[in-house]
């Protein structure tokens, strides 16, 4: 390892962080953006570095400040996180260049800066607890993640975005504590906040009634956090009335650093306890991923805003992700991990297509948007491209997922979860084909006669993400292989 | 315990009486500038107990915490005035053509 | 030195922990918010004087005396400020000061 | 005069249910961002409490022989030091936040807000 | 102006002593409680509390947005930069010991520069969290 | 060339006519010629494939990894051979006759039409050629997906409900059925690739057998096996040569393909014999058959007649493939062409009724015949095919599926082709015998005289009528390849 | 005595939190709120954390209700009246809280220095804090150094919550 | 220039006996602060005569002795009253002639009121008198022999 690449994961991190006093300090908009657009794209570049040194080298770690591992803060880096790494620095560097237009269009000029300073921060938080070994430093930068979530989220123009933004706060706040609490009663039975060291140390506490409501407490507040299923009530609205640009980023990542987090406490720190199978969680967790596959499905498809539709299928797909880790098997922590990668992909380009429909059209409402697809094609195909992979068609990178998910309870022998994880993709049909005949199927009207193709820059943005989710659906050998090698890791902790 | 700790122990248990006493008129108000009087008594009577602690614990060196409250506890009450007369904190809020932002 | 040192420390501190209990009752008692700054008033000096001074004596370096002292003179300042603003705002805000009925002629 | 092993534990559970339920069940936006400061506190106890050894001082190390000093542990002092800035922080946010939603729909009544959310949709 | 002395002259006369005790705090965490945290807040409230009594526009005027801007933004940035700085000293991040000869005087001076960015953005946040809610006008409606 | 270019090719043939075609849109002949052209080098393409096939050379094409361990890969066999040449040879002569068709009804959005009419045919050829389960099953739904556009291309609100049922039964039986049957196969096996005797013998047993088949058959909505048949009516609002191309041969023989070939290569004869996991698809199959007829002879449109009579042909192949003997299944595999070339006249004739006539109800035909005589006597060339007479194709293919199902002793299916063959009789030749012979109603609406279709038109429907009869004189070819699908040799 | 304290004061913050949860008036919701720090940063004394102590005095006094007034400028003084107890919340709470009591049966008592976050982590700072960072206070100590990165990540909280702020509510130059 | 110079000594002084410190590091940082608060209370213009009376330095040395006896006084005329119970609270609101020349003498008597219990200033007004609220007789006529008007009028140099 040569000597600049030792330091990259602290890099990966601290560069966002730094940009973003710069960027308030500069408060040109112009160099804003230029600011937030470079940071992304260096935070990718670090990542990508990171991903191909675990894959070649394995897990590694740098220890913060030089000290020791249970006394200093550690980062460490394996399959997984720096794979969540890439999936969030890279839906990030193309929201970013994409966010010029619609930044300029939904936000007034003086509040710029402020919006990439917390796009930064927002990426840094998610970099951050990524990537962090450390139980409580996880906290901080889910706060710092979380904080600048709650203002881009209510810089929204609609002034729901304000309720949709105090709302998310209330709850993310809740299940920060919640966290906090969960992390304070592990401590208490360990004396160490080191996930490594938790893991290590926990399973001769597993008995007590405090390591088990420490459990109890974290996957509540996680869930919270990543809106699983009956714990999502703050993301529709806030999704729906944040700024284009910033529900594209959202979408694509804020839940699925905090699957990320899931995975990483409850299968990594406390998969060693045996409490994953001792105690009901894993049958509760794949009840409640079943029922969000069905019911937000359901909810979805009466939506008359598409941005809100795509919200609830969000919460759907959380199911999915869900699913998959309740397998509790190779197999379905995999697919829940390369559906971490595959649904950001999807849904950051429909909410980024959308975003183009929104600055074009002015309103993501269904019946707003007939006929558009002849107005703006290229943007309408890229929702169809998307909502292809949404509803899991071969050759996106839908159909990846929902294959291995499906493997997983065949193996797992659970036919009926099988029949249900593809019964729950025909809602996404409805869902999806009713966007798609909206916009191709009827003649466009009179109002939107003079709408535009969306601007060169945000159709690129959007075809990458929806090439991406095409690409990768081609070839999933690559983020299959990343995600199978992070979920064989993560399982090595696991108790029987 | 030896005379010392039970001098600073009567002290603290003193305080402790009055605090309670301090809180119940919060409780009771009526009016909100005896809850603000409350808080205020009951901020001076925390100032006074930390420092009790801080002997009684034999860790004087505490007072920091003291004197944090002896200079700016009294702000939130300045501020209830200024509140209540103007139901701004910022008045006058004056020429704002510059801007937060 | 040190029999009488402690003595003193114990009458002060115990007037200073008086005058505080006797503050607070009087916060608890008087009648309406301006009687009751009164009781609140006597804590903040008389009641935090007489207890600093007994924690004087017992100070085990000049540091701690130092703060002592600066506590007291702190709230010197402070107290008065507080008090004459919450009064202020008190009767801004239209309260009347509770009065004797046979004194009511004394008022302005 | 001992105190019972757990009370300190139980009173935080009880704290911060009070200010659990203060979020769940009010409607007033203030009293809610109130009540969440409430819950967060409680938390804060819990840890404090952790922290503590009997009989034990602050961590900061006198100049003299510490030889037989109990010092109470000082790492949930120093979570507990990042946990109360997030809160204060999180708190300044949901007012600011709480501002614009007044301004915006003339009440911080949860359920006017929903109503008038309603006849809009 | 005119209307109370009494609040002006005594703000007048506590301000420096605000400041100077935030200052103390600021530099004698290592010694006892406090930090740079603790100091941030208070030496806030100074500011505040002049802005209570002398009306926020002069409080503006003396501390305008723009410095705010750049303390906040500069406290951050002396923190992160310590970091790097203790990384291109052949360190970790945040390694103080690189950053002297003997590795105590180098934590030394790690410490005092982070507490020194922790006190001055925290300062510049409150300062500005105050500022932004007391500059807001209790009768505005939506208008932007 | 090598094989595996020509195979090559043969996908990208179609895919890459569509640019041109797009490009050409405005001008119609130019379009059409690029669309006719393909259409010719396909053929050629697909004969050179028939030609290294019969000399016993297996052309591979790896696409490379798709998921881990599971490639997109080409291989071609006999039955894709017979598949892929259907739908090559029929494709340009289908343009020839939707140039007629076209712009004699004036539709719109014709440079669409043909572009995506190229998109399902490269669809079709990536079906007939996979290699494993999972390619077919890629194209598989890519054919659903573009021949979307097809069905619905009036734009009309009932095209639009047409193409949601379409859609729905479509995507929802593949990925609610068949897509789940394919992950348990790959669970169960390991491997998806096609190999002669099957991949699952000796991985499962039992009752699972048949389960896993029903999840097959009726996964693969595209046979229209009851209950999942309401699409095919459904998608007859789609312009007449999508009609005849994908709902008589591409999409629809797509389906009973896909069944054969799970039937022969995923499971194998022997297993679902074993393990009597097909029974239950001989009363279905003969159920679909019987019950689409009495439907079939309810209709009064033509279009849905014939509809509901593919539904009930394509039932022949299910049976034939139920029935399990050799003979039979060899006739469910000329039954693939025989119905093609068949029903394809069939619809053609329909069509060019239409653009000729403006006539769409069989009780406004009477008389027709007279003034369109190489319309219907195509029409009876395609009709007496459907029923199994000699000497048309469909004489052969029902022979081979009796005559396995007599082998085998399966009576049920002896009574139902026999029934059925009595239901078809009843519900076309009454279509002939009032076309020729019966007299033309009260003509008041048609006032106007109306003679043949256009050219092309004409001239395709003669081509496929007399490709039914040619494979009749000489079936040779096809039984060469339906032998071989059989380890016989060619 | 001091476990004495602990108890009152323990008892005072419920108190107080009680009336925060029933009062209408968000002045003495405030204000109250105001008591509650100062009872906990007793409280934090008694326990010996005396640097949260010291944070919560400045934010307490000098911050928390300064802003919650600044907002009560803004928005109205009363609580709607009205709202029926939540049967959902009660639910909520019952549950968590019965859950933090059962955890509570497992944990170590109050002040027992046997319990595992004495032995593990925690002595090192204690013994070797001075020799390897130098402050004598250790809370100093692990704060900047040992765990700085965590300090570092609360200052960008505080600076994000500061932008935040701004994004959400400040005005900009007014348009001549 | 003077205050300024003063209120920096002052400061300093402040910072070497709240620090006890005697290193040369905390030397300069103590010097580095008192001049960075001297500037800002500059800037915030409160060395002025009211904000840093450096002029009553002496004449005060002599005024605190006398108030702080008075506050005793007061003190235990205050918790009398209070132990008597609410019977003998009579409360009562006057107004004080303030002959002080200027607002620094009017807050330092005003404050004087205050701070002895008994009496608590409520408002100051435009002609220079102070409003003030006793708890009861006793505390008002100890006010109205104008003694302690007097005593402050001297500290202020007024007489």
């Amino acid at each position: 390892m040569s000597a600049p690449l030792e330091h990259l994961p602290a890099l990966a991190v601290v560069v966002p962080l730094m940009t973003a006093p710069v960027i308030v300090a500069l408060r040109r908009p112009w160099a804003a953006w230029l600011l937030a657009c470079g940071v992304s794209w260096a935070s990718l570049f670090f990542s990508v570095l990171l991903l191909l040194q675990v894959l070649e080298s394995g897990p590694f770690s740098y220890l913060m400040g030089g000290w020791a591992a249970p006394w200093g803060i550690e980062y460490r880096v394996d399959q997984l996180d720096a794979f969540v790494l890439a999936i969030v620095s890279a839906i990030a560097s193309v929201v970013s260049v994409y966010s010029r237009k619609s930044v300029e269009a939904e936000i007034d000029s003086e509040r710029h800066y402020l919006f990439y300073a917390m796009f930064v921060l927002c990426l840094c938080g998610l970099l951050g607890m990524a990537i962090t070994g450390d139980a409580f430093n996880l906290f901080v930068f889910l706060e710092i993640s979380s904080l600048s979530t709650y203002v881009l989220v209510g810089m929204g123009r609609d002034r729901r975005a304000l309720t949709a933004s105090l709302r998310y706060l209330i709850l993310g706040t809740v299940g920060a504590t919640f966290y906090v609490i969960g992390i304070g009663l592990a401590y208490m039975m360990t004396g160490t906040l080191n996930m490594a060291d938790l893991a290590q140390r926990l399973p001769a506490m597993a008995h007590t009634s405090t390591v088990r409501a420490a459990l109890a407490f974290l996957v509540v507040g996680i869930g919270l956090k990543m809106a699983a299923f009956p714990l999502h009530a703050w993301l529709p609205n806030a999704y729906t009335h944040a700024p284009s640009a910033a529900a594209a980023l959202l979408a694509g990542t804020a839940t699925k650093v905090s699957v990320y987090v899931f995975l990483r406490i409850v299968l990594g720190v406390f998969g060693a306890t045996g409490l994953l199978t001792a105690l009901p969680i894993t049958q509760v967790l794949m009840v409640l991923a079943l029922a969000a596959m069905f019911v937000c499905s359901a909810v979805a498809i009466w939506q008359p805003d598409l941005k809100r539709a795509l919200a609830y299928s969000s919460v759907a797909q959380i199911g999915y992700i869900l699913l998959g880790i309740a397998f509790l098997s190779e197999t379905g922590l995999a697919a829940g991990i390369v559906h971490l990668f595959n649904h950001a992909v999807m849904k950051s380009a429909l909410f980024l297509a959308l975003g183009a429909v929104a600055l074009r059209v002015g309103s993501t409402r269904i019946d707003a948007i007939r006929g558009i697809g002849r107005k703006m094609p290229l943007t309408m195909a890229a929702v169809l491209v998307a909502g292809l992979s949404l509803i899991g068609v071969p050759l996106t990178v839908g159909f990846v997922s929902k294959w291995y998910l499906v493997e997983a309870a065949l193996t797992g022998g659970m036919w009926p979860v099988a029949v249900l994880i593809l019964a729950s993709s025909l809602l996404a049909v409805a869902y999806v084909w009713r966007i798609v005949e909206a916009a191709w199927m009827a003649p466009p009207g009179p109002e939107l006669a003079h709408i535009r193709e969306a601007p060169t820059a945000m159709v690129l943005s959007t075809w990458v993400l929806a090439g991406a989710s095409v690409w990768f659906g081609l070839d999933a050998t690559q983020t299959m292989g990343v995600a199978r090698l992070a979920a064989q890791t993560l399982l090595q902790g696991v108790a029987p | 315990m030896d005379h010392t700790t039970l001098m600073f122990a009567a002290a603290a248990g003193a305080l402790l009486v009055a605090m309670v006493m301090a809180l119940v008129r919060a409780l009771l108000g009526p009016t909100v500038y005896d809850r603000i009087l409350a808080v205020n008594a009951f901020g001076t009577k925390t100032l006074l107990m930390i420092a009790v602690i801080g002997f009684l614990t034999r860790r004087p060196e505490f007072l920091d915490i003291a004197l944090v409250y002896a200079l700016i506890n009294f702000i939130g009450t300045v501020a209830v005035t200024k509140f209540v007369r103007y139901r701004s904190l910022g008045f006058p809020v004056g020429d704002n053509a510059e801007g937060e932002l | 030195m040190s029999l009488i040192l402690d003595t003193l420390s114990w009458a002060l501190m115990l007037g200073g922990a008086g005058f505080v209990l006797i503050g607070t009752l009087g916060l608890l008692r008087l009648p309406d918010v301006f009687t009751r700054l009164h009781g609140a008033g006597m804590t903040d000096t008389m009641g935090a004087g007489l207890l600093v001074l007994g924690m004087l004596l017992q100070a085990p370096d000049w540091l701690v005396m130092v703060k002592l002292v600066l506590i007291v003179v702190f709230l010197a300042f402070t107290s008065p400020m507080t008090s004459h603003a919450l009064a202020r705002a008190a009767i801004l805000d239209g309260i009347k000061p509770w009065l004797r009925q046979a004194d009511k002629g004394d008022a302005p | 005069m001992e105190v019972p092993g757990l009370f300190n534990y139980w009173m935080a559970i009880i704290l911060m249910m009070a200010g659990l339920y203060t979020v769940i069940a009010r409607g007033n936006l203030v009293k809610k961002l109130v009540g969440l400061g409430v819950f967060q506190i409680s938390v804060f106890v819990l840890y404090i409490t952790m922290g503590k050894i009997k009989d034990g001082t602050a961590p900061i190390l006198p100049a003299g022989p510490v030889d037989g000093v109990v010092f109470s542990n000082p790492l949930p002092h120093v979570l507990i030091l990042t946990a109360i800035v997030v809160g204060i922080a999180t708190t300044a946010l949901g007012l600011a936040l709480v501002v614009r939603i007044h301004e915006a729909f003339g009440t911080i009544e949860e359920d006017d807000i929903q109503d008038i959310e309603e006849n809009e949709a | 102006m005119r209307e109370k002395p009494i609040l002006r002259v005594g703000t007048k006369f506590l301000i420096p002593f605000i400041l100077m005790f935030a200052l103390y705090v600021q530099f004698h965490g290592d010694f006892g409680p406090g930090g740079g945290f603790q100091a941030g807040v208070i030496f806030a409230s100074a500011f505040i509390l002049y802005a209570i009594v002398f009306g926020i526009a002069h409080a503006r005027r003396a501390l305008p947005a723009g410095i705010r801007r750049l303390l906040l933004s500069l406290g951050v940035l002396i923190y992160a930069g310590t970091g790097v700085l203790a990384l291109a000293e052949g360190g970790r991040f945040l390694d103080y010991s690189s950053l002297a000869a003997q590795p105590v005087l180098g934590q030394h001076v790690g410490i005092f520069l982070v507490e020194f960015g922790v006190g001055m953005t925290v300062f510049a946040a409150m300062t500005t969290i105050f500022f932004v809610f007391a500059s807001r006008d209790p009768s505005a409606r939506e208008q932007d | 060339m090598t094989p595996s270019t020509l195979m090559l090719l043969a996908l990208l043939l179609p895919l890459l006519a569509v640019g041109p075609i797009l490009l050409a849109g405005r001008y119609p002949n130019l379009r059409e010629a690029v669309s006719l052209g393909a259409g010719a080098l396909l053929i050629a393409v697909v004969l050179g494939l028939r030609s290294q096939l019969a000399d016993g050379v297996v052309p591979v094409l790896n696409f490379g990894e798709m998921l881990p361990g599971l490639t997109l890969r080409l291989e071609l066999e006999p039955l894709g051979m017979l598949f892929a040449l259907v739908a090559a040879g029929l494709w340009p002569v289908t343009i020839l006759y939707a140039i007629g068709y076209m712009r004699g009804h004036h539709e719109k959005n014709q440079t669409r039409f043909y572009a995506f009419f190229a998109i399902a045919i490269a669809a079709a050829m990536g079906i007939a050629l996979s290699g494993n389960m999972l390619t077919l099953f890629v194209f598989y739904e890519v054919l659903t997906i573009c021949t979307f556009p097809l069905v619905t291309h009036a734009g009309t609100p009932e095209a639009k409900r047409a193409g949601r049922t379409y859609l729905g039964i479509l995507i929802g039986t593949s990925i609610g059925l068949q897509l789940l049957a394919i992950i348990a196969t790959w669970a169960l096996a390991g491997t998806l690739d096609f190999a002669p005797g099957g991949i699952l013998a000796g991985k499962v047993s039992g009752p699972l057998v048949g389960v896993l088949f029903a999840l097959y058959v009726f996964g693969i909505g595209k046979a229209a096996l009851m209950p999942f048949h309401r699409w095919l009516p459904a998608a007859m609002v789609a312009p007449t040569p999508v009609s005849a191309l994908l709902h008589a041969v591409a999409v629809v023989k797509a389906g009973v393909f896909t069944v054969l070939k799970v039937t022969l290569y995923i499971f194998g004869i022997d297993l679902l014999a074993e393990n009597a996991a097909a029974d239950w698809l001989v009363w279905a199959a003969g159920f679909t058959i019987v019950a689409a007829s009495v439907v079939a002879l309810s209709k009064d449109n033509l279009k849905a007649r014939l509809a509901y009579s593919t539904i009930s042909q394509l039932s022949y192949v299910l049976l034939g493939a139920a029935i399990l003997a050799p003979l039979s299944v060899m006739g469910a595999a000329i039954h693939i062409a025989a119905h093609a070339l068949g029903k394809i006249t069939l619809f053609f004739a329909a069509g060019a009724v239409m653009v000729a006539s403006h006539k769409t109800e069989i009780s406004q035909m009477a008389g027709i015949g007279r003034k369109m005589p190489w319309t219907m006597g195509a029409f009876a060339i395609g009709a007496l095919s459907m029923i199994g007479l000699p000497p048309t194709a469909g004489f052969v293919s029902k022979w081979y599926v009796l005559s396995g199902a007599l082998q085998s002793q399966q009576m049920v299916a002896v009574a139902v082709v026999t029934l059925s063959t009595l239901l078809n009789a009843a519900y076309f030749l009454p279509i002939i015998h009032s076309a020729f012979f019966g007299r033309a109603g009260d003509d008041h609406d048609h006032h106007h005289d109306h003679g043949e279709a256009p050219l092309p038109s004409v001239l395709a429907l003669c081509v496929t009528a007399a490709g039914t009869i040619v494979l009749f004189v000489l079936p040779d070819q096809v039984l060469a390849l339906a032998g071989a699908l059989l380890g016989r040799n060619p | 005595m001091i476990e004495l304290l602990d108890i009152v004061i323990l008892g005072m913050m419920v108190v107080a939190a009680l009336a925060v949860l029933w009062l209408r008036d968000l002045f003495a919701v405030a204000m109250l709120s105001g008591a509650y720090s100062l009872m906990g940063a007793t409280l934090y004394v008694l326990l010996d954390a005396v640097d949260v102590a010291f944070t919560e005095a400045a934010v307490g006094a000098g911050i928390a209700t300064v802003l919650m007034l600044g907002t009560l400028t803004l928005v109205p003084r009363q609580e709607k009246q009205g709202k029926k107890p939540s049967l959902a919340g009660l639910f909520t709470v019952a549950a968590t809280g019965s859950l933090l009591i059962w955890a509570t049966l497992d944990m170590p008592e109050y002040g027992d220095p046997d319990a595992p976050i004495h032995h593990h982590v925690a002595p090192r700072y204690m013994k070797d804090s001075t020799a390897e960072v130098g402050p004598p206070n250790v809370v100093t100590s692990v704060l900047a150094s040992y765990r700085g990165y965590d300090t570092l990540g609360e200052t960008t909280v505080i600076f994000t919550a500061a932008i935040g702020v701004m994004a959400l509510l400040a005005r900009g130059r007014r348009k001549p | 220039m003077a205050r300024i110079v003063s209120l920096f000594i002052l400061m300093l002084v402040l910072w070497l006996v709240m620090s006890g410190h005697g290193e040369p590091w905390l030397l300069a940082l103590g010097v580095a602060s008192a001049a960075l608060v001297a500037w800002i209370a500059r800037r915030l213009d409160s060395v002025d005569h009211e904000g840093h009376p450096l002029h009553l330095t002496w004449r005060g040395l002599g005024y605190w002795p006398w108030l702080a006896v008075e506050i005793v006084k007061a003190n235990l005329d205050v918790a009398r009253t209070i132990l008597a119970g609410p019977g003998a609270v009579a409360p009562a609101v006057f107004k004080v002639k303030a002959s002080q020349s200027d607002d620094l003498g009017r807050t330092i008597y005003a404050n004087s009121i205050t701070l002895t219990p008994g009496t608590v200033t409520m408002g100051v007004d435009d002609d220079g008198s102070l409003t003030i609220h006793a708890l009861n007789a006793g505390a008002r006529e100890g006010l109205e022999t104008g003694d302690m008007d007097r005593r402050v009028c001297v500290l202020m140099g007024d007489r």
